[in-house]
C-alpha cells in the first residue's frame, strides 16, 4: 500500500488546506466549474466530493449541454397529451398508462464510446444499465430492444465490433430472459470510430404499483444491494462524454484502470427477481438503480428528490478490491447494483427477501432531517468513512443544480451546397435489366438485406408473450394474458435525412417509427428518444441538434404523443467529423387484443388483393438508392406530412380491427421494391405488381415518400376496405395480388424474379461478411 | 514443432463472474478451504520452431485475449 | 389432476413458459424451488431452460448439485417421468440420468430459430402422442446445444430407439447424427434442446405442435 | 495457502469448435507456422494447505470438468 493509497482527503483537511491543488481537470471539469464548486461548499472540495461533482456534473450526467433545448419538450407537451402519462421526463423512465389498469414503462439509451472500447462488455452492460432503470419505477423487464449503428459493413473495424456488440447484446438479454423484439442495423461511414449502441428496454406494471425514486422519511434506511462494489468504469462517466475520452486517471496513485465494466447478467437477472419479490411485498419506500455515476449519482438523486437529507457510512460498502479510497467507491461503476429507501420496521423483511435470492444487501445509511436553511440550499448528503467526514454538501447541487450552457449555435456553410446537391442528374435504370439489378443490389445491400445474422442471436420467445418480433416493423409483446392487451415498439432513424434538414429529419423519425407501430395494428402512445450526436462545442453540431429537438417536438405535439424521456450521447466523432445526427426516435403503441396484430408478410390467404396506401413524390434525397447505388448525400429528404401518418395510421388500426388487413408493411427506406420483396419473402409466397399506368417506373419502385403502406387485403374485404379508405380522404392504389403459385415476385412488364433468388441476395450479405 | 501454452485471465480488478461461481458452489457440495477461485482460458498452440517470441506475444495479444479486459501469460512446453 | 413440477434455479427462464404450457395440456403445474428437499407430491418434473447459476463453469454444471436435483434424480430412478428443456437438458445430462453432454454450437453463436424436428421414438413417456416420423416445429434458442457423445454410445441410442427427435432442413448447432433430444433407458426421462413450450399456440410461437410432449405426459401418467 | 492450478482441455477425440475457430483466424490475420490450437479453461484456486491431493481431484473430477467430454490436469504452484 503507497502512501497515496491510504491517505483520505476528509472535510476537516479540505478547510485546513485551501489552496491544495486539485486534478479537476483530469476530471473533466473547467475552471469556472472548479470555483463554482468551491462557492457552494465555502471551501475546496474533498477529493470525494470533488469525484462526486464532476461525475454528476459531466455531460453524460447532467445535460449541461442539452438542457436549454431539451426543456423544448416539456413546452410543447399539452395536458391533454399527458392525460395518459403516469411519468414523465425527469424520472428514470416515463410511464404511460394502457388501460386495463396496466402502465407500461420504456426508455432508450446509449452505450456507445465503451461498445467501441470491448465491443462485447460495452453492449451487454448497457442492456444491464437500461433494465434497472426500468426496474427503479417498479415494473418487470418484459422486452428489449437495440438500435445500432455501424461502420460501412466491409471496413475492418466493423468486424471487430459489430460481432462483439451482438454477441454482448445477446448474451446479456438472452440471460436475463428478456425478448429482443426489435432494433435497427445502420451501416454508414461516419460510425466507424464511433458505434452507435443504443439499447431499449420496456416494462410493465400494475398502476398502482409505481415507484419513483424518493428518499424521503426521516430515519428510512439506505439500503444498497446486489453486487459488490470494484473499481470498474471509475471516472467512466466523466470521459464518457468528455473529450479527453480516453485518459482519464482516477486519483490516489492507482495504476490506469479500464474504464470498461464487466457486466454479470446472472447477477442481474437475480436483482430483477429479488426486486420484484421486494415490490410485490411493498417493502419498499424509494429505489434508485446505480448507472453510470454509481453511488454518486444513486445517493445524490434519491436524497434530493426526497425530503432533502441524507447520511451514508461508506465504510459500510461491500467491496471487492482492496484499498479503495472513498473517492473511487463513490464513482465506481460496478453493475448489477440498485439502491433502496426502507422503513425501518421493513428492514428485516428486506433483508430476508435479499437472502432468498442470495443477494448482498447492506444498509449503508438513513434519511436525516435538514433544517429549513440547509433544505433551502438544496439539502445535505453528509457521507462518513471510518468516522471521518469525506462528503458535506448539498444534494441538489450535486444531481441538479450543475452547470448549464448556451453553446453557440450555427447553420454550417456548407448546408447551402449539400441541400442544393439534388440527385437528379444521377444515372437512373431505365430498361427492365437495369431495373431488375437495381432491386437485386439494393436487396442484397447492408442497410436494406436481412438482419437475421443478428436478430438470430436474440432470444425472443422467452416469457412467451412475443406476438411479433423481428422481421415484423414492430415487435409486439402481449402484457395481460387475460384480456389480450399489448404493447408494440419501434425505433427509427434516417441519419442521412436529418443531416440534409435536422428539422424535419428529425419528424421523418418520429413519422416511420409511428408508421412502424400502426401497420402492426397498435395505436401510438408514447414517445422516446436518444439523441446521438458530434460536439456540442461545435456549433453547427449544436444546430443539428437544436433544429432535431424542435422537430421532434413539434411532431409530437402534432401527433398528440408525448415524449416521455430519452437519452443524450455527445461527442460521437472522429476529429472534427462528426457522425450522421441521429436522433432515434422510439414509438410505443398499445393494441387492446394482440391476437389481432397485422403481420408483415402476405400470404395469409391465397389471392390477396395488394393495396398501396399513400400517394408516391419523386423523392430521392437521401434515398437508399443514391447512397447504395452513387454514394451520393444531398437535396431534400421526402416531405413529411404528420397528417397523412395519422390518417395512414387510423386506417390500419381500423382495417386490424374488423379483420380487413391479413398484412401490412410499411414503405421506407428502399421504397415500394424492397416492401414487396420484403412482404413476399417474409410471407414465403409469390405476389405480382402491376405498376400504376403513366408512371415513371424506377420512381414508383424506388422513392422514397412517408406516409405509405402496402397492405393485403382477402378479397372479400376489398371493397369493405377501399370504400373505408374513399370515405376518408385516404389515397390508395390497386397494386398487384398475392400468387402463392408464382413462387416469384414479378413487377409486370419489367422482370419477374425467383423467391429464390431474392431470398440469397437479401440472406447472404451479413453472414458473408461477419461469419 | 513446439507446444506452447497460453493462459489467459481476467485483470485482477475486472470482476470475474464465472470464478465467483465456482468459488460459491464449493461449499455448497460440502468442498472447504478454498478462498478464491478466477477462471480463464487455456489454450495449446502447436507451433513451428520458426515462430518467435515476439510473434506469440502478438498472436496472444491481438487474438487470444483482449488486453482490455485480461491479462495472459505465454509458456513454451517442448 | 395430473401434477406436474416445475423447477426453478436462480437463473431459470423458461419456467413461467413450461408453467403455461403445463396447464394448458390440461395438467396442474406446482413451482420446485432448486432449494427444495422434496417434490410436494408431484407425478412428473420439468427441468426448464435458461441460464441456471448463469450457466458459468459449464451449462448445468452447477445446478446438478441443487437439493432438488437429489429429489428428481431418486425419483427418476424409480421411474418418474422427467423432462429436461434445452437447459435442462445439459442438468439431465451432467447428472447422469441422460448419456452425453452438450457443447459449443458448431458456429460458436447462441442460435434462435424456429425449427424442424423428426419424431423417431414416440414410445417415451414425453412423446407417445407423436407419430413416429412426424415432423414438427419448434424454436431452438442456445448457445451450447451440440450433443456429443463417444461413437459406442451413439451406435447404442440409436440401437434402442432412444433417439427422440433429430434436426431436419438443417443442423442448428453441429449436433453428432443430428441428435435434438434423447431418451433414457426406461424411456421415462427425456432431454432435448428445442423448446416444446413455446410452441404451444400460433399467436405466440411457430406451431402448436409442442403441445404433443405435455399431452404425451399425461397420458403416461394417467396409464400407470 | 498455496495456489493450485486446474487446466480443463477437451478431449482429444471430441471436436473443439472454439479451438478450430482460433486455428482459422490466424493464418487471416497474418499468423502462419501455427498447425493446431485447442481451447480449454483455466482454474486458478487459493487453497488451504490442509486441502489434500485427493479432494482436489474430487474437485476437478466432479465439478471443474465434465468427464464425458473433457480432461484435466491439476498443478500446485506455491
Ligand atoms: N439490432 C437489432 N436487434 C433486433 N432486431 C432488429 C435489429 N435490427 C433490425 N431488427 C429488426 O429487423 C426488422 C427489420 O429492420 P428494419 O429494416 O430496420 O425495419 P424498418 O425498416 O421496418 O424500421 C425489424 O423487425 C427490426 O426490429
Ligand atoms: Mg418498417
Amino acid at each position: 500500500m503507497t502512501a497515496v493509497d491510504s491517505y483520505v482527503d476528509t472535510v476537516d483537511n479540505a478547510v485546513a488546506t485551501p489552496d491544495q491543488d486539485q486534478p479537476y481537470k483530469a476530471l473533466g471539469l473547467k475552471d469556472d466549474e472548479y470555483a463554482r464548486i468551491k462557492e457552494i461548499l465555502g471551501r475546496r472540495p474533498t477529493d470525494a466530493e470533488l469525484a462526486m461533482y464532476s461525475v454528476m456534473w459531466s455531460e453524460h450526467c447532467s445535460y449541461k449541454s442539452s438542457k436549454v433545448h431539451l426543456r423544448y419538450f416539456g413546452e410543447t407537451t399539452t395536458d391533454e397529451m399527458k392525460s395518459k402519462m403516469l411519468a414523465g421526463i425527469g424520472e428514470n423512465a416515463g410511464v404511460v398508462d394502457i388501460g386495463d389498469g396496466w402502465a407500461v414503462t420504456f426508455k432508450v439509451e446509449s452505450h456507445n464510446h465503451p461498445s467501441y472500447v470491448e465491443p462485447h462488455q460495452g453492449a451487454a452492460t448497457g442492456v444491464g444499465g437500461i433494465v434497472r432503470d426500468i426496474m427503479a419505477m417498479g415494473a418487470r423487464p418484459i422486452a428489449v430492444g437495440d438500435p445500432l449503428r455501424f461502420g460501412p459493413a466491409d471496413a475492418e473495424d466493423t468486424k471487430r465490433v459489430l460481432p462483439g456488440v451482438v454477441s454482448g447484446i445477446g448474451h446479456y438479454g438472452n440471460c436475463l430472459g428478456l425478448p429482443n423484439i426489435g432494433g435497427e442495423v445502420v451501416f454508414d461511414e461516419t460510425y466507424l470510430g464511433n458505434p452507435l449502441v443504443n439499447a431499449l428496454c420496456v416494462g410493465a406494471m400494475r398502476v398502482e404499483d409505481l415507484h419513483l425514486a424518493h428518499a424521503s422519511g426521516t430515519g428510512n434506511k439506505v439500503i444498497l444491494f446486489g453486487a459488490t462494489t470494484g473499481l470498474d468504469g471509475i471516472g467512466g462517466v466523466s470521459v464518457l462524454a468528455s473529450e479527453s475520452f480516453g485518459d482519464a486517471e482516477s486519483g490516489g496513485g492507482r495504476k490506469k484502470l479500464p474504464a470498461v465494466q464487466v457486466g454479470d447478467p446472472f447477477a442481474e437477472k437475480v436483482l430483477i427477481e429479488c426486486c420484484l419479490d421486494l415490490f410485490k411485498a411493498d417493502l419498499v419506500t424509494g429505489i434508485q438503480d446505480l448507472g453510470g455515476a454509481g453511488l454518486s449519482c444513486a445517493t445524490s438523486e434519491l436524497a434530493s428528490a426526497g425530503d432533502g437529507g441524507m447520511r451514508v457510512w461508506l465504510e459500510q460498502v461491500p467491496l471487492r478490491a482492496k484499498n479503495m479510497t472513498p473517492a473511487e467507491i463513490l464513482s465506481s461503476e460496478s453493475q448489477e447494483r440498485m439502491c433502496a429507501v426502507v422503513t425501518p420496521e421493513k428492514v428485516d423483511a428486506f433483508m430476508a427477501v435479499c437472502a432468498k435470492w442470495d443477494v448482498t444487501a447492506t444498509v449503508i445509511g438513513e434519511v436525516i432531517d435538514v433544517t429549513e436553511e440547509e433544505a433551502a440550499n438544496g439539502g445535505r448528503l453528509w457521507i462518513t468513512w471510518h468516522g471521518n467526514t469525506v462528503v458535506d454538501v448539498p444534494p441538489r447541487t450535486v444531481a441538479h443544480e450543475g452547470p448549464v450552457y448556451n453553446r453557440p449555435i450555427e447553420r454550417p456553410s456548407t448546408q447551402d451546397a449539400l441541400v442544393a446537391n439534388v440527385p437528379d442528374a444521377l444515372k437512373r435504370p431505365v430498361s427492365a435489366d437495369e431495373l431488375r439489378a437495381t432491386i437485386l443490389q439494393l436487396l442484397a445491400s447492408p442497410n436494406l438485406c436481412s438482419r437475421a445474422w443478428v436478430t438470430d442471436q436474440y432470444d425472443r420467445y422467452v416469457r412467451g408473450n412475443t406476438v411479433s418480433s423481428q422481421p415484423n416493423d414492430s415487435g409486439t409483446v402481449r402484457v395481460d394474458e387475460e384480456t389480450g392487451r399489448g404493447v408494440a415498439i419501434s425505433t427509427d432513424c434516417n441519419g442521412r435525412y436529418v443531416r440534409l434538414d435536422p428539422y424535419n429529419g428529425a419528424k421523418l423519425a418520429l413519422a416511420e417509427s409511428y408508421r412502424n407501430v400502426s401497420v402492426g395494428g397498435a395505436v401510438p402512445l408514447a414517445v422516446t428518444n436518444c439523441m446521438n450526436f458530434g460536439s456540442p462545442e461545435d456549433p453547427g453540431v449544436m444546430w443539428q441538434f437544436s433544429q432535431a429537438v424542435r422537430g421532434l417536438a413539434d411532431g409530437c405535439a402534432e401527433l398528440g404523443i408525448p415524449v416521455t424521456g430519452g437519452n443524450v450521447s455527445f461527442y460521437n466523432q472522429t476529429g472534427d467529423v462528426a457522425i450522421l445526427p441521429t436522433p432515434v426516435v422510439g414509438v410505443l403503441g398499445v393494441i387492446d387484443d394482440v391476437a389481432r396484430r397485422i403481420p408483415t408478410g402476405f400470404g395469409a390467404e391465397a389471392g390477396e388483393t395488394l393495396i398501396l396506401l399513400g400517394e408516391t413524390r419523386e423523392e430521392l434525397g437521401g434515398s437508399e438508392w443514391a447512397h447504395v447505388v452513387h454514394g451520393h448525400l444531398g437535396g431534400r429528404p421526402p416531405a413529411v406530412d404528420l397528417q397523412a401518418e395519422r390518417l395512414l395510421g387510423e386506417i390500419l388500426v381500423a382495417g386490424s380491427r374488423d379483420g380487413m388487413v391479413t398484412a401490412a408493411h410499411d414503405l421506407s427506406e428502399g421504397g415500394l421494391a424492397q416492401a414487396v420483396v420484403e412482404a413476399a419473402l417474409i410471407g414465403q409466397t409469390g405476389a405480382r405488381i402491376f405498376l400504376p399506368e403513366g408512371t415513371d417506373p424506377f420512381v414508383t419502385l424506388f422513392s422514397e415518400s412517408t406516409a405509405r403502406a402496402l397492405v393485403a387485403v382477402p378479397r372479400s374485404e376489398e371493397q369493405r376496405f377501399t370504400d373505408m379508405c374513399t370515405a376518408r380522404g385516404q389515397a390508395w392504389t390497386r397494386i398487384g395480388v398475392v400468387d402463392p403459385e408464382l413462387g416469384a415476385v414479378e413487377f409486370q412488364g419489367i422482370t419477374s424474379i425467383p423467391l429464390d433468388e431474392l431470398r440469397t441476395a437479401w440472406e447472404g450479405t451479413l453472414p458473408a461478411l461477419f461469419d | 514443432m513446439a507446444r506452447v501454452i497460453v493462459d489467459v485471465m481476467p485483470k485482477q480488478e475486472i470482476l470475474d463472474p464465472q470464478g465467483q461461481a465456482v468459488a460459491k458452489a464449493l461449499p455448497r457440495l460440502g468442498f472447504s478451504g478454498i478462498s478464491d477461485v478466477r477462471q480463464g482460458k487455456h489454450f495449446e498452440l502447436e507451433v513451428d520452431d520458426l515462430v518467435d517470441d515476439a510473434t506469440l506475444e502478438k498472436i496472444a495479444s491481438s487474438l487470444l485475449s483482449n488486453p482490455v479486459i485480461e491479462d495472459f501469460v505465454i509458456r513454451r512446453v517442448s | 389432476m395430473t401434477k406436474v413440477g416445475v423447477i426453478t434455479f436462480p437463473g431459470t427462464l423458461d419456467d413461467t413458459d413450461v408453467v403455461r404450457a403445463v396447464s394448458r395440456a390440461g395438467a396442474e403445474p406446482v413451482n420446485l424451488w432448486h432449494g427444495d428437499h422434496d417434490l410436494k407430491g408431484v407425478d412428473a418434473v420439468v427441468v426448464p431452460g435458461g441460464f441456471s447459476y448463469g450457466d458459468y463453469l459449464r451449462c448445468g454444471a452447477i445446478a446438478r448439485f441443487a437439493p432438488v436435483m437429489t429429489e428428481v434424480i431418486e425419483a427418476a430412478g424409480k421411474g418418474m417421468p422427467v423432462l429436461g428443456i434445452c437447459n435442462g437438458f445439459q442438468i439431465l445430462c451432467e447428472s447422469g440420468l441422460l448419456p452425453g453432454a452438450l457443447v459449443r454450437n458448431a458456429g460458436l453463436h447462441y442460435v434462435c430459430k424456429d425449427q424442424w424436428l423428426k419424431v423417431e421414438n414416440t414410445s417415451s413417456a414425453w412423446s407417445s402422442r407423436f407419430e413416429a416420423g412426424a415432423e414438427i416445429l419448434v424454436p431452438v434458442k442456445h448457445g451450447e446445444g451440440n450433443y456429443t457423445a463417444s461413437q459406442e454410445t451413439l451406435d447404442q441410442l440409436e440401437a434402442e430407439g432412444r433417439v427422440l427427435a433429430r434436426y431436419v432442413s438443417g443442423n442448428p448447432n453441429g449436433a453428432q447424427r443430428d441428435i435434438a433430444g434423447v431418451v433414457s433407458e426406461n424411456g421415462r426421462v427425456v432431454g432435448l434442446m428445442p423448446h416444446p413450450e413455446h410452441a404451444i399456440d400460433a399467436l405466440t410461437g411457430p406451431s402448436d405442435d409442442g403441445l404433443g410432449m405435455f399431452l404425451s405426459l399425461i397420458d403416461s401418467v394417467v396409464k400407470t
